[in-house]
C-alpha cells in the first residue's frame, strides 16, 4: 500500500509536536522511525493510524485522502511497546478477534497458523495475564498480523523485553516482515534496531523529521550533525575543528589530511566539527593514522564489543573495539584514526565530508 | 521474628473487633428472645430461644412490604444509577471536552449535599408530579448522591484500563456499542460490582428523604422502623429482628465485593 | 567486610517434586571478600532470588550462608549488616538528601560528627554534595537512584553491598557514568559487591566474576573474556554476545567431524570422544573462506545486512535447514543474498558440547 | 505521548444521560428552594417577594447558632478520635491471607449498615433496663442515661459516630498503605530502621493523600449528621444533640417555615460547597503529586 503524507504538523494546545513534514514510506517495505523519545515518534504513528488527526495536512491512500476517516474503517493493524491484548480474551479468541469482526472463514485454521508462526500454539488456551512479557507481546504481534492489513504500524515492541528476547523476537520479525506486502512502520529509539531491521530509516528529532532513505545510507551519508547524533550507539565523538590548508585542524589536537570542498577549504578560519564513529577508533595504527593518545575513564564490555571511554587531549572520545578487552581505570592508551573514516560537518552541522565505503557511492 | 512487636497490634485489633460486633451481637441476640425477657432479665444468650419476632415480620404485610418495598427502590435507583453512570465515566476517562472538569466537581457537590437540603423542594415536585408515594418517587431522589457517585467509582477503574486497549479495538475493527459491551465491560466488571454495591448501600439505608417521599405504598423499611411503638411499649424485640434482617443483604454484598472494597472505598472516598 | 558462602537450595513450594519447582536448584559458591560480582540471567532465572537469600530478606529453603565461615542462614539484615540497593528508587519522601544518607547510619547511632563526615564523602563521591539539603522527593529519577545507591554505600563497615538491577531507571546516555561511578567506587572503598542484572554490558563492565544462571541454576561462573571465549555451557554462549554463539549439531567419527552432511577435517589432539555433539563458533570469529578449506562448510546468504561497524551476514548451511551467523569486517566486500559463499567454522576458537556442556 | 486525553467535544453526549438525571433531581429542586428563600408563602395563591429577609432571619437565628456550634465542637470531636483510632487500625490489620479477609469484612461491616439501623443498634446497646453498654455503666457506678443527661447522650452520639465511621478512615489508610511497594519495606530493614521509624518515615508520608481525604470526608460527612442521632436522641434531650440538619428538618417538615428553612437550606448548601471545593482541588493536587511521584510504571 502506499502511504503518502503531505504537509503533516501537529499541534497540541499551542505546542508543537510535529512539525510540518513529508513523508511517502517505500511501498510495502519497513520503514524505521529513529528517534530518542518525545521526537514524535508515536504521535506521526497515530496520525498514519488515523488515531489522531494532523492539524494540517493531508494523510493518502494509494492517492486518497483518508485525512479525516476513522480508525475503524481504515485497514491497520498496530502494535504498542506496552503488551496490548484484550484480557477476558482468550490467547486464541485474541488473535481472531479482528477475523471473527470480519467474518471471515476457517478462523480456526488461521489462528492456528499464525500462533505457530510466533510459536504460541501451546499457549492458545491461556488468558494475556497468565503469560510472560515475551509471550503477550508475541499474541499482540499475531493479533496484529491476523488481519493483513496492508499498513501495519508498531510502536517500539520490543522495548519492555529482556535484550536476548528483544534479539529473538526481533530476527523473527524482520522475517515475517520480508515474507509479507504490507508496509511497515517500526518506531525505535535504538540506532542499532533500525541497522538490524534494514530497510528505510526516517530520523527524526524533536519534531522534525530529518533524514529519510534507505537505512545503511541514512547511516554512512547523515545529511547533517543531528541526524548523526540521531543515529549513532555508542554516541558518534564529535570533536572541534577548523579548516587549514592540509585538511581540518584538530581543536588541541593533531591536524588531519582531507580534501574538503573548495569552498570550504578556501575559508580557513571556518568552525567544523569532526564526527568520528566509535568503531572507527582502534588500538593498532595503520598507515597513514593519526595518534590520540589519552586515559581510560571505562571500559564497558559487551562480550562482543568493548566500549572504552577515554579522556584525550580533543575531548572526550568512545571508541568500540571488537571482543573482550580489559584496561584498568585511568590506564593510558593511544588509539589510532583514519583521516578517511571520519565526517566533517560544517559549521550550521551541514555534512561537508562522510568516508568512503566499499561497495558504496 | 518480631511477635514481641506484633502482639500490642493483634491485642488492640482484637479489642477494636470486639467494639465492632458486640453492639451488633447484642441487637441479634434480643432478636431471638421475647419482649418479657428482654425486659425482665438480662442474659447474654436467648434463654428462651425464639424465631417469633422474624416470623412476625415475613406474615405482617406491615413489616415485609417494608422490606420488597426498600428491594424496588433499590433495584430501580442502581439499575438508573449504573446505567446512566457507565458512558459519563467512559466519556470522563478517555476524553477531555468543554467544561469537563466543572461537570465533575458539580457532579460531586451534589454527592457531598445534605439530603436535608433537597427536603422540602423535593417534597413540592413530587406532590405537583403527583409522585408522592411511588417507588420511583425516592429511586429519582437517591439519584442525586447515587449518581455523582457510580460517576466516580465507574471513572476510576476505566481508567486503570490502558487507552490502548479501546485503541486497539477500534484499529481490529469493533464499532463502540460492540467494544463497549464486549471487551471493555468484563475488564471493569469488578469496577461495576463496587460501584453496584454502593449504590445499593446508599439507597438502602437512606431515611430522610425516603421517609418524607412516602407514607404507605411505598414506605421502605426504614421508615416503617422508626414506628414501632404499639400500645404495648416499645416492641423490642421485633425491632432487633427487623434491624439483623436489613444488615444481612449487607453482609453478603459484601463478601463478594471483598477483594475490592479497600480500594472501592480509597476511590469512592464515599 | 566478608566472605560469603552459599550452599543451599530455595523453593518457593512447600514440597518441591522435579527440578522445575526449585526457585534456585542445590549450589556451592563463594563470594571473596571485596570482589566485584554479578549475577546474570534472564528474568525468572532466580538471580533475584538469590540476592534477596544473601541479604536475610528470605531464608533458604535448604542449606545455608555463612559469613566469614559463621552460619548467617537465621539472620535478619541487620544482624547480617548487609546493605541492598533495589531496582526502583526507594527515598524517604519527607528527608532532605542528607537525611537520607544518614538514615542508615543514625539508626546505628553513629556519632554526629561522623555521620556528618561519611555522608559528605559519599555525596561528594555520587556528585550530590550540592543537592544535600534539598528535599529527596523533589529530585528526579536518576538523583533519587544516586541517593539510593548512597544509602547503600554510606555505611563503612558492611559485610557486602547487593545491588538489584540499579540502573534499570536511569536515562540510557547516563548510565555508563554511574557505571564508572560503581566501578571506581569499588576501587576505593574496597567493598564486596554483588550485582544483579539481566543487562550483559551491565555484568561484564562491572563485576570481576560473573554469575551466568538460567531455570534457577549457575551454569558459568568466570571473567568476561572466559564467558566470550570458553562458554562452559550452551546457554552462557547463547546468552552472552549479540548475536549468540552458532551451534552446529555434528557428530564425530574417528577423527572426523560430520556437520551439515559434509565431513571436515579436525585438527589432532583435541581428543573428542565419538558421537553427537555440538559445534560452537561465535559470529565474531566465523570467517569468509575458500571451497579448498577443509575447515569450511557451504553456505547460501540468506541476507547480507550492513549494521554500520559490521556486515551481519545470515546463511543457511547447504542441504540442510541449519541456520549460520557471521560478523563480517566492513572493509571486505560483503556477498549478496542468494550467493553461496564458504565460511570457515572450526578453528581454535571453536567450541564443542556434549548435553549442553563443554567438553574441555 | 499518548498520556494526554484526546479533546472529543462528542463525548459530551455520553454523558448527557447524567446530566440530565442529576438535573433532575438537583437542579430542580435547587431552583425551588432559591424561590422559597426570597419569598413569604402565606398560601399557594398569596406569596410576597421579602428579599433577604429570611437569610437575615436565618443568621439572627439564635437557635441556629447554638446548633451550628454544637456541629462543628461534634465534628471536630470525631476527627480527634477517628482519625488517629482508624490509623493505628489500619496498621494492625493483617496485610494477607484470609485473615485479612475476615477482618476487612468484619471492619466494613459497620459501614453497610442501614443508618438507622445504626441508630437502633446503639439505642438498644446503651439503655440502662435492657442494654449491655448501658447496664454495664451502671454495675461499675456510673449513673448513665443518655435519654435525660445531655453530657451522656452527646457522648453516647459520639461513640456511635466512632463505631460507625472509623472503619472508613481504617479502610482509606488500609489501601494507601497497601500501596506502599514491598522494596520500601526491604530498604527499611537493610537500613536498620525501627518499627517507629517505618510508620514515621514510610508509612505516614505515604499515607499523607488519604489521610487528608480521610479528614475532609469525615468533617463533611458528620457535619450533615442526621439519621443516626435522630433515631437514638432524636435531637434530645433539650436540644443537646440537635445538629444543623435536624434543626433544618425540624424546620422544614416540623414546623413548615417554608422560605427560613430554604434561606437556611442555601447557607447550608454554601458551607457544603466551600468544603466541597477545598476537597476537591485538594484531591487533584494530592493526585497529580503521587502520579509524578510514583515513577513505577
Amino acid at each position: 500500500m502506499e502511504l503518502t503524507l503531505e504537509g503533516i504538523s501537529k499541534k497540541v494546545g499551542a505546542q508543537p509536536w510535529l512539525y510540518a513534514m513529508n513523508l511517502a514510506p517505500k511501498r510495502d517495505a519497513v520503514t524505521v522511525l529513529l528517534g530518542a523519545t518525545q521526537a514524535g515518534k508515536t504521535s506521526l504513528m497515530r496520525i498514519m493510524a488515523g488515531l489522531d488527526t494532523p492539524t494540517q495536512g493531508s494523510v493518502k491512500v494509494d492517492g486518497k485522502d483518508v485525512t479525516g476517516m476513522p480508525v475503524r474503517e481504515r485497514n491497520v493493524a498496530m502494535v504498542y511497546q506496552q503488551f496490548i491484548n484484550y484480557p477476558s480474551l482468550r490467547v486464541a479468541d485474541n488473535i481472531a478477534s479482528p477475523l471473527k469482526l470480519r467474518g471471515e472463514k476457517n478462523i480456526d485454521q488461521r489462528v492456528r497458523a499464525l500462533a505457530s508462526r510466533l510459536h504460541i500454539e501451546t499457549l492458545l488456551d491461556r488468558y494475556p495475564a497468565e503469560l510472560s512479557g515475551g509471550q503477550q507481546q508475541r499474541v499482540a504481534l499475531a493479533r496484529a498480523l491476523a488481519k493483513g492489513a496492508p499498513l501495519m504500524l508498531l510502536d517500539e515492541p520490543l522495548v519492555n523485553l529482556d535484550y536476548k528476547l528483544r534479539e529473538e523476537l526481533r530476527e523473527e520479525l524482520t522475517q515475517l516482515f520480508a515474507a509479507g506486502d504490507s508496509t511497515v512502520i517500526y518506531a525505535t529509539t535504538e540506532p542499532g534496531e533500525a541497522l538490524l531491521l534494514g530497510g528505510y530509516t526516517a530520523v527524526m528529532d524533536a519534531g522534525e523529521l530529518l533524514q529519510y532513505g534507505p537505512t545503511a545510507e541514512v547511516f554512512h551519508a547523515p545529511q547533517s550533525l543531528r541526524v548523526a547524533r540521531a543515529f549513532s550507539d555508542p554516541p558518534m565523538n564529535l570533536l572541534g575543528a577548523a579548516a587549514v590548508t592540509l585538511g581540518v585542524q584538530l581543536n588541541s589536537g593533531p591536524a588531519l589530511a582531507i580534501s574538503l570542498p573548495p569552498e570550504t577549504a578556501k575559508n580557513l578560519t571556518a568552525n567544523l566539527t569532526v564526527g568520528v564513529r566509535a568503531s572507527a577508533l582502534r588500538l593498532q595504527a595503520r598507515d597513514g593514522d593519526v595518534a590520540l593518545p589519552g586515559v581510560v575513564e571505562l571500559a564497558e564490555i559487551s562480550g562482543s564489543d568493548t566500549f572504552v571511554h577515554l579522556t584525550t587531549g580533543v575531548g572526550e572520545v568512545v571508541a568500540q573495539l571488537t571482543g573482550v578487552h580489559y584496561f584498568g581505570l585511568g590506564a593510558p592508551l593511544t588509539l589510532h584514526l583514519s583521516p578517511a573514516q571520519v565526517y566533517v560537518f560544517d559549521a550550521q552541522g551541514a555534512l561537508l565530508v562522510a568516508p568512503k565505503r566499499p561497495g558504496g557511492p | 521474628m518480631n511477635d514481641n512487636r506484633t502482639l500490642p497490634r493483634t491485642l488492640f485489633l482484637v479489642v477494636y473487633i470486639v467494639f465492632a460486633l458486640l453492639p451488633i451481637y447484642w441487637m441479634i441476640n434480643m432478636s431471638f428472645k421475647t419482649n418479657e425477657e428482654i425486659l425482665s432479665s438480662f442474659t447474654f444468650f436467648p434463654q428462651h430461644f425464639t424465631w417469633d419476632n422474624y416470623k412476625t415480620i415475613f406474615t405482617d404485610a406491615s413489616w415485609y412490604s417494608g422490606y420488597i418495598n426498600s428491594l424496588i427502590i433499590v433495584a430501580i435507583n442502581m439499575t438508573i444509577s449504573i446505567c446512566v453512570a457507565l458512558p459519563a465515566a467512559y466519556a470522563f476517562s478517555r476524553y477531555s471536552f468543554l467544561g469537563d472538569k466543572h461537570l465533575f466537581f458539580w457532579l460531586l457537590t451534589n454527592r457531598m449535599t445534605p439530603p436535608a437540603v433537597f427536603l422540602l423542594p423535593f417534597f413540592q415536585l413530587y406532590t405537583t408530579l403527583g409522585l408522592m408515594d411511588t417507588h420511583i418517587a425516592v429511586a429519582l431522589a437517591h439519584l442525586v448522591f447515587n449518581v455523582p457517585l457510580a460517576v466516580w467509582i465507574l471513572e476510576g477503574f476505566m481508567s486503570g484500563v490502558p487507552r490502548e486497549i479501546d485503541e486497539t479495538a477500534y484499529i481490529d475493527g469493533y464499532s463502540f456499542p460492540r467494544f463497549f459491551l464486549t471487551i471493555f465491560l468484563p475488564l471493569i466488571k469488578a469496577g461495576v460490582g463496587v460501584a453496584a454495591f454502593f449504590c445499593f448501600m446508599f439507597s438502602w439505608v437512606e431515611l430522610l428523604l425516603a421517609r418524607t417521599l412516602t407514607s404507605v405504598d411505598a414506605k421502605p423499611i426504614v421508615a416503617t422502623m422508626t414506628r414501632t411503638v404499639s400500645a404495648a411499649g416499645m416492641d423490642w424485640a421485633t425491632l432487633a429482628a427487623a434491624g439483623v434482617l436489613t444488615i444481612v443483604p449487607g453482609a453478603i454484598v459484601i463478601w463478594f465485593v471483598r477483594h475490592y472494597i479497600a480500594k472501592g472505598f480509597a476511590m469512592g472516598r464515599v | 567486610m566478608a566472605r560469603i558462602d552459599l550452599d543451599l537450595a530455595h523453593s518457593y513450594l512447600p514440597d518441591p517434586q522435579q527440578d522445575a519447582d526449585y526457585a534456585l536448584l542445590p549450589l556451592q559458591m563463594s563470594f571473596e571478600d571485596g570482589g566485584a560480582y554479578a549475577l546474570l540471567g534472564p528474568s525468572g532465572c532466580g538471580k533475584t532470588t538469590m540476592l534477596n537469600i544473601m541479604s536475610g530478606l528470605l531464608a533458604p529453603s535448604r542449606g545455608s550462608v555463612k559469613f566469614d565461615g559463621e552460619d548467617v542462614t537465621q539472620r535478619s539484615p541487620q544482624q547480617r549488616n548487609i546493605a541492598q540497593v533495589f531496582q526502583f528508587p526507594v527515598i524517604y519522601d519527607t528527608m532532605t538528601v542528607a537525611d537520607n544518607l544518614a538514615f542508615p547510619l543514625r539508626n546505628r547511632r553513629m556519632p554526629e560528627a561522623q555521620i556528618r563526615k561519611r555522608v559528605g564523602e559519599i555525596a561528594e563521591m555520587l556528585e550530590l554534595s550540592g543537592q544535600l539539603n534539598r528535599r529527596a522527593a523533589d529530585l528526579a529519577a536518576d538523583a533519587k537512584q544516586k541517593i539510593s545507591l548512597g544509602r547503600g554505600l554510606v555505611r563503612p563497615d558492611v559485610s557486602a553491598v547487593l545491588f538489584d538491577e540499579p540502573l534499570t531507571v536511569i536515562d540510557p546516555h547516563l548510565k555508563w557514568q554511574l557505571r564508572r561511578k560503581l566501578k571506581q567506587i569499588h576501587h576505593e572503598l574496597k567493598l564486596t559487591l554483588i550485582y544483579v542484572t539481566h543487562d550483559q554490558v551491565e555484568a561484564l563492565t562491572f563485576a570481576d566474576q560473573v554469575m551466568v544462571m538460567t531455570r534457577g541454576q549457575a551454569v558459568q561462573v568466570g571473567s568476561a573474556d572466559a564467558l566470550f571465549e570458553r562458554p562452559q555451557h550452551t546457554f552462557v554462549g547463547h546468552f552472552i554476545g549479540s548475536p549468540g554463539m552458532n551451534f552446529l549439531p555434528a557428530r564425530t567419527v574417528g577423527g572426523k567431524l560430520e556437520v551439515a552432511g559434509r565431513t571436515l577435517a579436525l585438527p589432532p589432539n583435541l581428543g573428542l570422544p565419538d558421537g553427537e555433539l555440538k559445534l560452537g563458533i561465535r559470529p565474531e570469529y566465523v570467517a569468509l573462506t575458500t571451497a579448498d578449506d577443509t575447515a569450511a562448510l557451504p553456505v547460501t546468504v540468506v541476507q547480507a545486512l550492513d549494521i554500520g561497524t559490521h556486515v551481519l551476514l545470515t546463511g543457511q548451511c547447504a542441504g540442510s535447514d541449519l541456520k549460520i551467523k557471521a560478523r563480517l569486517s566492513p572493509e571486505l566486500a560483503a556477498p549478496q543474498r542468494g550467493d553461496t559463499v564458504w565460511l570457515r567454522v572450526l578453528e581454535a576458537h571453536t567450541c564443542f558440547y556434549k548435553n549442553e556442556e563443554l567438553i574441555p | 505521548m499518548s498520556t494526554i486525553k484526546p479533546v472529543n467535544q462528542k463525548a459530551w453526549w455520553l454523558v448527557l444521560p447524567v446530566v440530565v438525571c442529576v438535573a433532575f433531581s438537583a437542579v430542580l429542586p435547587l431552583m425551588t428552594v432559591v424561590n422559597y428563600s426570597l419569598q413569604d408563602i402565606i398560601s399557594p395563591e398569596r406569596r410576597v417577594f421579602v428579599g433577604t429577609e429570611w437569610f437575615a432571619a436565618a443568621m439572627r437565628d439564635e437557635e441556629l447558632h447554638s446548633a451550628l456550634w454544637r456541629q462543628l465542637t461534634f465534628s471536630l470531636a470525631v476527627l480527634t478520635v477517628e482519625i488517629p483510632l482508624g490509623i493505628m487500625l489500619a496498621l494492625s490489620m493483617p496485610a494477607k491471607g484470609w485473615k485479612a479477609s475476615a477482618v476487612l469484612v468484619v471492619v466494613a461491616l459497620s459501614l453497610l449498615i442501614p443508618w438507622n439501623v445504626v441508630g437502633t443498634i446503639w439505642q438498644i446497646f446503651g439503655r440502662a433496663d435492657i442494654g449491655l453498654l448501658g447496664a454495664m455503666l451502671q454495675k461499675m457506678g456510673f449513673d448513665y442515661n443518655y435519654t435525660g443527661n445531655a453530657t451522656h447522650a452527646w457522648l453516647t452520639v459520639l461513640v456511635m459516630d466512632v463505631w460507625h465511621w472509623t472503619p472508613l478512615v481504617a479502610l482509606l489508610c488500609y489501601a494507601g498503605l497497601r500501596s506502599i511497594p514491598d522494596a520500601y519495606y526491604q530498604a527499611a530493614r537493610i537500613d536498620g530502621a525501627s518499627r517507629f521509624a517505618v510508620f514515621r518515615y514510610i508509612q505516614l508520608p505515604k499515607m499523607r493523600g488519604v489521610l487528608m481525604i480521610a479528614v475532609l470526608l469525615r468533617f463533611m460527612d458528620s457535619f450533615m449528621i442526621y439519621t443516626e442521632p435522630f433515631v437514638l436522641t432524636g435531637g434530645g434531650p433539650g436540644n443537646a444533640t440537635t445538629f444543623l440538619s435536624e434543626y433544618l428538618t425540624q424546620k422544614a417538615v416540623g414546623q413548615f417555615d417554608v422560605g427560613p428553612a430554604a434561606a437556611f437550606s442555601l447557607i447550608y448548601f454554601l458551607i457544603i460547597l466551600l468544603l466541597c471545593f477545598i476537597l476537591y482541588n485538594w484531591m487533584q493536587r494530592v493526585g497529580t503529586a503521587d502520579k509524578e511521584g510514583a515513577g513505577h510504571e
